[in-house]
This record gives C-alpha cells, sequence and structure tokens, in this order.
C-alpha cells in the first residue's frame, strides 16, 4: 500500500470528525453539548480545508485557505459565544440546559413531539 | 511529504478525544476533553504547514472557546438542579448514527476525488511585494482579503452586542460577568502580578512579528485578552461597566479605523486599498488598533452580559 | 552524542510522564491525584526540556525553550493549588463548599 | 457627474461602509441611536442614488477590493439585481426605522432595549448590504454569519422565555447551516482555485465534488430560508421579536440567504443540477406554501399569522429553480421566471415588513396582538388598516400589486415550461393567502363590541410609515415596466432573451 501523504490523512481525518461532530450535534439534548459537537464539526471542516491546501508540499501549503480558516475560527468562535450566552439566560429563566421540545420529564418518558 | 507514524498517531488521537467529547457521559468531561483535542488539532496544523493557523487554533479554538464553554457550564449548573439526562435518544440514534456516516463517505470520496490542487500561492508571492507584509498570510488577510477581515472584526462586536442583549433590564449599569473572589494573598492573587508582564510582551510581539512571521492581530489579541481577563480573576481590576465611555471607544476604535482606511482607498480609485508605499505600515497600524478591538472584545465576550445584584 | 544525551533525557521524561498518568488513574482521591500529577508531569516536562536545550540553534531559540518550561511550571503550580483548593472540603468528608463561602480562591460569584 | 471611474467606487463605498460605520457611532453614544439612524438613511440613501444612476446609465460594473482582481482579490459585483435588492432594503429599513423611534427612543437613562436594538438594525443593514454586493463565496458566507448573529439578537432582544427559546432553536439550524454552507465553499476552493463567482462558472463541472459542494451550499442556504424541512424555527421567532425587529427578520433576512442561491445557482453553477433536484426544490417549494397557509389560517394571533404566512411566502420563492434553473441554453420562458421571482422576493420584503409594522402599532394600541381585541380596529387606526389591507393585497398577488406582477410572469413561464403544476400551486397560494388574511381584515371593519376598551392613539407619523411600504409595493405593480428592465441588467446572456 503507497504511503499516503500527510495531507491525505488529515483531510480523512477532518471527514471522520465532520461525521462524528453532525452526530453528536443532531443526537444531542442538552444545548451545550450541541455546540461542543457544533465546534467540532468547524473543526473538522478546515482540517479538510488546510490539508486539500497542503497537497504539494513543494509549493508550501496555499496561504489563502490559511487565511479564510482563521477567519473562520474567529466567526465560530463569536458565534460560539453567542450561543453559550444564549443557553445560560434561557437556562436562568427556565431551568433547563434544553430546548422546550426536547425536554424529558422525570421519569423520562419523551413527552410528546 | 509523506505521512509518517507521527501524523498516523496524531490522527487517531485527534478521533479519539472528538469521541470522548462528544459521546462523554458528563458535560464537564466533555468540555475537558475538547480543550484537548483542540491543542491536537493545533500539533495537526504544524503538520500541514499552517503556523499562523496552529496559534489561531490553540489560542482561539482550544482557549477561548474552553474557557466559554467552562464558563458557561458553571453558570448552568447553578440554575439547573435537574440531574443529568440520558444524554443521547435511543430511537432517534441509528437514524442520524447512518445519516452521519453517509455524509462522511460523501465528503471523503468528494476528498479523494480532487483534482489536481490550483493553489495561489504563486500569485501570492508574485504579488508580496507591494502587499506591505512579507508573510503571506498576513498579506492575504489584511491586504488581498481584507474587506473579509473587516467585516469579521465586526462579526466578533455583532456577537458582543447579542451578549449584552441578553443582560436583565435591571443588571444594565451594572459590572460585566460574575464577581471574582479572590483571597488577597492567594495564588491566584500572585499567579495575576507575575503572567502579565510576560503576557503583555508575548502579546505585542506576536502582533509586531506577524508582518514578519506567523502571528498577527487575532492571535496576539487573544493573548492580551487573556493577559486582561488574568488581572481581573486575580482581583487587581474590576470588570468594567458596560456603559464606560473608554471601553466603548477601545472595541469600536479597531473597525472604525480600517472601516476609514476603506473610505480613503476610494480616492486611491478602488474600495480599501493601500496604496504600495505605504502598505507596511498601514497594514501595522490597522494590525495594532485591531488587536486593541479584539482583545477587549473577545475579554469582554468572555465576562459575558452585566450581572444585576442577585435578589436574594 | 548530543543526539543520544537528547534521547536519554526524553527517555527518562517519557517515564515521569507515564508514572503520573498512572498515579492519576490509580490513585483514590483528588489531593492524590494532584500530588502525582504535579510531582511526576513537572520532573517529566524539565528533563524533555532539557534533553532539547541541546538540540537548540541559537540563544534566542534556548531561551524560548526555558520560557515555555517557566510557564508551563507556573501554570501548573497555580492550578494544581487552586484545584486542591476548591477540592479539599469533598476529600475530608464535608459536603462541597456553598458558592457564598468567603474562603474560596479563584471562584466566581453572582454580584 | 465627476470622473466617472471615481463614482462607482464612492457609490459602493458609502453603501457598505456608511451602516457599519453608524452601528459602531451607535454602538459608542448610548442614547443617539435615532440620530444616526437617520444620518445613516441619507449618506446610504445618496449612494444608492448614485449607484441605480450609474447602472441605468452604463449598465453593471464590478469592482476588485484593493485593486486585486480576483482569484486573488474579492470583486464586488454591482448589477440590476444587487440594486434591486439595496433599494428594497433601503426603503423597508428606513419605514422601519421610523417606527422604531418611539419603542426605542432614547429614555432619561441608558436602557438596554433602546441601547442595543439601534446598532444591531445598522449592522443588519450593513451585512444585507455587503451581502448583496458582494461577488466571492467566502466573503457571501461572512456577511452571512453577520446578518445571522445580528438576526438571533435581535429575536431574543426582549428576554422572555419563549423568545429566548425560539431564538436558540434559530441559532441552532443557523449554525448547521453555515457549516454545511462553509463546507461546500471549503470543497469548491479545493477543487477550482478560486471562490469568485464568475470565475466558477468557467470551471465548475459535475465532478464528485462539485455536486456534494452544491449540495451543501444548497442545503445549508435552504436552512437559513427556512425552507419546508427545515422551518419549525421560523414562525416562533418572527412572532416572538418585537414588531420593528419582526419586520426586519421576516422581510429582509431570509431574502439574503435566497439572494446567494440565485447567485450560486444562476451564475455560478448553472449546468449543475438535473431536473430531479430541481423539482425537488420546487416541491419543497410547494410543500412550505401549502404547510405555511394552511397553520396561518387557526392562528389565533396576528403576528403568528403573518409569521406562518412568511413560511408560505418564502415557499413559492423556490418554484424559480425548477421553471428558470438547470441548463444556462436558453430556455425561452427563463427570464419570466427569474424576473418573477425577483419581483415576489422584492415586494414580498416591502409587503410584509409594512404588515408587521402595522401589526406592532395595532399592539402598541390594543396592548396585545389576539385577533379579538382587533374588533373595529379601523374606527382609531383608519390608515394602519388601510396599510395591512394594501400589504394584504400584494401578498395575495391580485392586481395592481408588485405581487401579481411576479405571480404572472411565473404562471406564463410556467405555462411555456409546460410545467403547469406551479401555476396551479400559485394559484392555491393567492386563494389561501386571501384566506389567512381575510379573517384579520375581517375583525378590523366589524363592529366593536360595547365593552372593549378604548385603543390608544398612535401617532400619524408613524402610521404614515407602513402606509408608504404597501404604496410601495403596490407602486412596483403599477410600474412594473421600468423595475422589470432594471433587474435584468448584468443578467448572464441566457436568461435576458426570453418573454418579451
Amino acid at each position: 500500500m503507497i504511503a499516503p501523504s500527510a495531507s491525505l490523512l488529515y483531510g480523512l481525518c477532518g471527514a471522520v470528525l465532520i461525521g462524528l461532530g453532525l452526530y453528536g450535534f443532531v443526537a444531542h439534548r442538552r444545548l451545550i453539548r450541541r455546540v461542543l459537537a457544533f465546534n467540532v464539526i468547524g473543526s473538522g471542516i478546515f482540517l479538510l480545508f488546510g490539508a486539500s491546501a497542503y497537497r504539494d508540499p513543494a509549493a508550501g501549503a496555499d496561504p489563502v485557505p490559511q487565511a479564510m480558516i482563521i477567519t473562520g475560527i474567529v466567526v465560530a468562535l463569536a458565534a460560539t459565544a453567542l450561543a453559550l450566552a444564549l443557553i445560560v439566560a434561557h437556562a436562568r429563566l427556565a431551568q433547563s440546559g434544553a430546548l422546550p421540545e426536547d425536554e424529558t420529564h422525570e421519569d423520562g418518558s419523551e413527552d410528546a413531539p | 511529504m509523506i505521512a509518517s507514524l507521527f501524523d498516523l498517531t496524531l490522527c487517531l488521537l485527534i478521533l479519539a478525544v472528538a469521541g470522548a467529547a462528544v459521546f462523554g457521559r458528563a458535560a464537564f468531561m466533555a468540555v475537558v476533553f475538547f480543550i484537548v483535542y483542540g491543542i491536537l488539532i493545533a500539533i495537526a496544523w504544524l503538520r500541514l504547514g499552517a503556523i499562523d493557523v496552529a496559534l489561531a487554533e490553540a489560542a482561539i479554538g482550544a482557549g477561548l472557546t474552553g474557557v466559554l464553554l467552562l464558563a458557561a457550564l458553571s453558570r448552568i449548573m447553578r440554575n439547573i438542579d435537574a440531574p443529568e439526562p440520558a444524554p443521547v435518544l435511543e430511537g432517534k440514534t441509528i437514524a442520524t448514527g447512518l445519516a452521519s456516516l453517509v455524509v462522511t463517505a460523501l465528503v471523503a470520496h468528494a476528498f479523494l476525488t480532487l483534482p489536481e490542487p490550483r493553489g495561489l500561492q504563486s500569485r501570492v508571492t508574485a504579488n508580496l511585494a507591494d502587499a506591505g507584509a512579507e508573510n503571506p498570510v498576513t498579506a492575504v488577510l489584511l491586504n488581498f482579503r481584507g474587506w473579509d477581515t473587516l467585516l469579521e472584526s465586526i462579526v466578533l462586536l455583532a456577537a458582543l452586542l447579542g451578549v449584552w442583549t441578553l443582560a436583565r433590564d435591571d443588571a444594565w449599569s451594572g459590572r460585566a460577568g460574575l464577581r471574582h473572589v479572590t483571597r488577597p494573598g492567594g495564588v491566584l492573587a500572585q499567579f495575576g502580578r507575575i503572567l502579565p508582564p510576560i503576557g503583555l510582551l508575548v502579546g505585542i510581539y506576536l502582533v509586531w512579528a506577524g508582518s514578519k512571521q506567523p502571528g498577527g492581530a487575532f492571535q496576539g489579541g487573544t493573548v492580551l485578552a487573556a493577559v486582561w481577563i488574568v488581572t481581573i480573576m486575580a482581583g487587581l481590576m474590576q470588570a468594567p461597566r458596560v456603559a464606560d465611555r473608554a471601553l466603548r471607544a477601545a472595541l469600536v476604535i479597531g473597525p472604525v479605523i480600517f472601516l476609514a482606511l476603506a473610505v480613503a482607498g476610494v480616492f486611491a480609485g478602488a474600495f480599501l486599498v493601500f496604496p504600495p508605499a505605504h502598505a507596511g505600515w498601514l497594514i501595522l497600524a490597522v494590525e495594532a488598533v485591531l488587536t486593541l478591538s479584539i482583545a477587549a472584545t473577545l475579554a469582554m465576550l468572555i465576562f459575558g452580559p452585566p450581572e444585576g445584584e442577585e435578589k436574594r | 552524542m548530543s543526539d543520544l544525551f537528547t534521547i536519554v533525557m526524553t527517555a527518562a521524561g517519557l517515564i515521569f510522564f507515564a508514572a503520573g498518568t498512572l498515579g492519576l488513574i490509580r490513585f483514590p482521591d483528588t489531593h492524590s491525584r494532584l500530588h502525582a500529577l504535579t510531582k511526576a508531569d513537572n520532573l517529566g516536562l524539565g528533563l524533555i526540556a532539557l534533553g532539547l536545550t541541546v538540540q537548540m540553534p541559537g540563544l534566542a531559540d534556548l531561551f524560548k525553550l526555558v520560557l515555555i518550561w517557566a510557564l508551563a511550571i507556573l501554570a501548573a503550580g497555580a492550578t494544581a493549588q487552586l484545584v486542591a483548593r476548591v477540592a479539599a472540603p469533598a476529600d475530608l468528608g464535608e459536603e462541597p463548599r456553598s458558592p457564598t463561602d468567603a474562603t474560596g480562591d479563584g471562584e466566581t460569584r453572582r454580584r | 457627474m465627476t470622473d466617472s471611474a471615481l463614482s462607482p467606487a464612492i457609490a459602493l463605498a458609502l453603501i457598505l461602509t456608511a451602516p457599519l460605520f453608524g452601528a459602531l457611532a451607535a454602538m459608542v453614544t448610548g442614547r443617539r441611536g435615532a440620530g444616526i439612524a437617520l444620518a445613516t438613511m441619507t449618506a446610504t440613501g445618496i449612494g444608492i442614488v448614485t449607484l441605480l444612476v450609474i447602472i441605468a446609465g452604463d449598465g453593471d460594473f464590478t469592482l476588485a477590493i484593493g485593486g486585486w482582481e480576483p482569484p486573488l482579490g474579492i470583486q464586488l459585483r454591482a448589477d440590476g439585481l444587487a440594486a434591486g435588492f439595496i433599494t428594497t432594503t433601503a426603503l423597508v429599513m428606513g419605514a422601519i426605522l421610523a417606527v422604531a423611534g418611539k419603542p426605542f427612543g432614547a429614555g432619561a437613562t441608558e436602557r438596554r432595549g433602546a441601547y442595543t436594538f439601534w446598532p444591531l438594525a445598522l449592522l443588519l443593514w450593513g451585512a444585507l448590504n455587503a451581502i448583496f454586493l458582494s461577488g466571492d463565496l467566502f466573503n457571501l458566507y461572512v456577511g452571512l454569519e453577520l446578518l445571522t448573529l445580528v438576526a438571533v439578537a435581535l429575536v431574543g432582544i426582549e428576554g422572555k422565555r419563549e423568545t429566548l427559546a425560539a431564538a436558540l432553536r434559530y441559532m441552532m439550524f443557523a449554525l448547521m447551516g453555515s457549516l454545511l454552507y462553509l463546507l461546500g465553499a471549503a470543497l469548491l476552493y479545493a477543487a477550482h482555485g478560486t471562490l469568485d463567482i464568475a470565475l466558477l462558472a468557467a470551471r465548475v463541472g459535475n465532478a464528485p465534488g462539485d455536486i456534494v459542494a452544491a449540495a451543501a451550499i444548497t442545503a445549508g442556504l435552504a436552512a437559513k430560508t427556512a425552507l419546508f424541512p427545515f422551518h419549525s424555527w421560523l414562525p416562533p421567532a418572527h412572532s416572538g421579536a418585537p414588531a420593528p425587529a419582526s419586520a426586519m427578520l421576516s422581510g429582509l433576512v431570509p431574502k439574503a440567504s435566497f439572494y446567494i442561491l440565485l447567485r450560486f445557482w444562476f451564475e455560478a453553477a448553472p449546468d449543475i443540477a438535473g431536473t430531479g433536484v430541481l423539482t425537488l426544490l420546487g416541491g419543497l417549494g410547494a410543500l412550505a406554501m401549502i404547510y405555511g397557509s394552511l397553520l396561518a389560517l387557526h392562528q389565533n394571533r396576528l403576528k403568528l399569522i403573518i409569521a406562518y404566512s412568511t413560511v408560505a411566502q418564502l415557499g413559492y420563492l423556490f418554484f424559480v429553480f425548477p421553471l428558470a434553473g438547470g441548463t444556462s441554453a436558453a430556455q425561452p420562458w427563463a427570464a419570466g421566471a427569474w424576473s418573477g421571482a425577483v419581483f415576489h422576493a422584492l415586494s414580498h420584503a416591502m409587503a410584509k415588513a409594512s404588515m408587521f409594522l402595522c401589526a406592532g402599532l395595532i399592539i402598541e394600541a390594543i396592548g396585545h396582538d389576539r385577533l379579538p381585541g382587533m374588533k373595529g380596529i379601523v374606527r382609531a387606526m383608519p390608515m394602519t388598516v388601510f396599510a395591512f389591507a394594501l400589504a394584504a393585497i400584494t401578498l395575495m398577488g391580485l392586481p395592481p400589486s408588485g405581487g401579481f406582477t411576479a405571480k404572472y410572469l411565473m404562471m406564463t413561464a410556467s405555462f411555456a415550461a409546460g410545467q403547469p403544476f406551479w401555476a396551479l400551486m400559485l394559484i392555491v397560494a393567492g386563494l389561501l393567502a386571501a384566506a389567512y388574511l381575510y379573517r384579520p381584515l375581517a375583525l378590523a371593519f366589524a363592529l366593536p363590541d360595547a365593552d372593549a376598551p378604548v385603543p390608544g392613539a398612535v401617532s400619524r407619523a408613524r402610521q404614515a410609515a407602513p402606509l408608504v411600504l404597501a404604496l410601495a409595493a403596490i407602486l412596483l405593480g403599477i410600474l412594473s415596466a421600468g423595475p422589470f428592465a432594471f433587474i435584468r441588467i448584468g443578467r448572464p446572456g441566457a436568461a435576458v432573451e426570453g418573454l418579451e
């Protein structure tokens, strides 16, 4: 098996991270876990993008995707900060870390969707 | 370069830690694993030859996002006494699992069948001479795609405005965030005195070095924000009030000057133009002012909305 | 010759890291875990840093390496103290401290 | 006109930076938000008038930011479509900021709502202008993210429990939407080395990477435009927000993501979609239209009716894809369908904003927005009810409104294309819209109950703003020849010679 190039390995790792994060984003009901999964998907997409920018090491890493990824990381931080502030404000009023429709009653039974 | 054993182990480690962060039972453990995951991703960026991104990922992706998650988690735990509900819905898991696998396969297939790379490395190096910065990433960030960076700094301000909107009406005049309890002679107070000088030095160096080597406004701004947070946590300073004029000016100065430069560019023929002769110091000036605003905005984002007196 | 020195030093450092992690898993309560972690890992880090000093091309890089080591030690020491202070009552069998208790260090409380 | 090379740059600089400068200024000077908004309106107005004159005169133009040509730099693209959306946005924002003067006016001390509303509104305006002018997919991503964060903050501005839940639900959909869009953009850059829309048109084929990228971008933008499977966040969010914010959220925000879909499908990747995908998009639009209308029928709160009407009206914007999408080869009916969709987007923006502003004024007068309370409101607020009725005419698509012109263009295009199903759907949409908008109007003109409390007085100046908007939507129909020709300036050749 020919040795894979580093960018190929990190690109596939990014793809798996996207799938992992997507599962976490959909499956979790607690909003803070969904924000965490959002960050995992985001870094997976950036890893895939960064790996595609380094496919031919002779030319070195393409600076344009690097700049976009830095911009993306900062934008993801802004979105995460606002989402977390919303979750805390909602938790203070509703005493719950999940959206009303995802709420489960004390006996764990799912209320009608 | 050929993937070495180190890359393979790093990827497996990243996937394992990401799995623990996503599937972990307790929320606190998940956040801790997420911070470790962020550091591993930063190392991955080093292996991909993107040092600026590694700095940004470590400082912002792992550091600040981790602090935000921890702060939010502790505030939520204060409000909810309900026990940790079952983390995952059994019914939906199979369907979501399959969907995620399909998405992973599609994305991996798309990645594997990419045509020959058509990167812009040659075009960037060709125009680097009159871009005003030797570090190609800074040249792209500040000059070639300067409009993205300008909008991005305003996105940070928009997030801060959104966070302030979530304050309670009666708390609006209060100081930002929760009150920090620190024993005067305690460990944290000492830590808060030793770290800031070094932090300021490193932060400003990062911004200064940004034009020639990896570094820049966002990475430097994050370090300076961390210094401010530590001094306030160490009780040496009070978190500012939201109505504080100086704070608001500091928050806004970066984007305002960058916008003014963009409009001034109109007289040089196009929008947001850095004339090659002055591009060097203009970019440094913009980066310095931008760093001030980014540091202030990131720190205020960590503190959160103003908290009024708790009515017990 | 200098490579040999690096290899020996880093290997020793790794052994201490392994010991620290073992301590983290095996020890019953937070305090003994903290004890294992700070002792073993800080020493491990020191050894690795020492091992790398010979690889450094210039004096500036050497200074950066020492700075990294110093900051890591400072951070590890401070956080270990804070974690110990917060976890103290749980280890001594008391129920965890209520947020309004004044002796907390580095905790956050409503204004 | 001064040196003509200078004025396009000045016009774009004014349009792009005036709202952002206004927002930053409003963020520093706590209590002069309204005054700053007025100054921003004049500055942007001057920029827009210059832009309209330039485009009407010498046609569309592009401007490379910083002088760097794509693929290295970002290119701004100012054509009839962009100018049309920018003008409509300015008109709608002007009316909204006029009405918002009282509820968010500056009191003695600085209040939270009054402080944050003005910078958020001006940032929303700045983000919209940046999106309408940008020609680079990643720049569109940053603009879209700015728009979404501000929109979520506006939904949660009142801080009640249900509005925070609505803002959170909106945030979750928006986060997933922007991730999908980002994934698409990343794959496109990896494959073609550029994200400039004009350059992509020549390079995008139907390699697997391009198809996955197009699917991701379309799914992401559909989530932000609340297309059928992703619509559940819109009604609670838009009805929970205060009226001026709801007018912005319903009238303008979804139009930005639909605009990017138009740019992507008709200019960046015209040949990538098979008819199957296009019919799917149209079908989802039809489902949204039916679902939104039926639910609007049995709401008993005015703002919820209008919010569900948004879901329905956004739905049949997507008929443009099966009618005019697909092969870039000239289809005789493509221009009609494309212009019809743009007309619908513009007239819906004005009519929906006007309707939400009317609802806001009615709530100010009677204190709540439950339908029974609206009985006989026409006596106390004739101008507002008249504006509401005019806006209703546009949403139903009755002549002479802009909505009718849009429907007419899309229906003739669907018959010419041999797909009468979409024409049928448009007729059903009009009937359902008439049904769910008739109930509030009937109540407004009914005799008030004897014991009904006297509605509070609302100043006539503030009632004039929604009336102007509703009249503008009607005028878009009456004088439709001018705008019809204007929005097609700069359209790619294939779709220009269409239904003459």
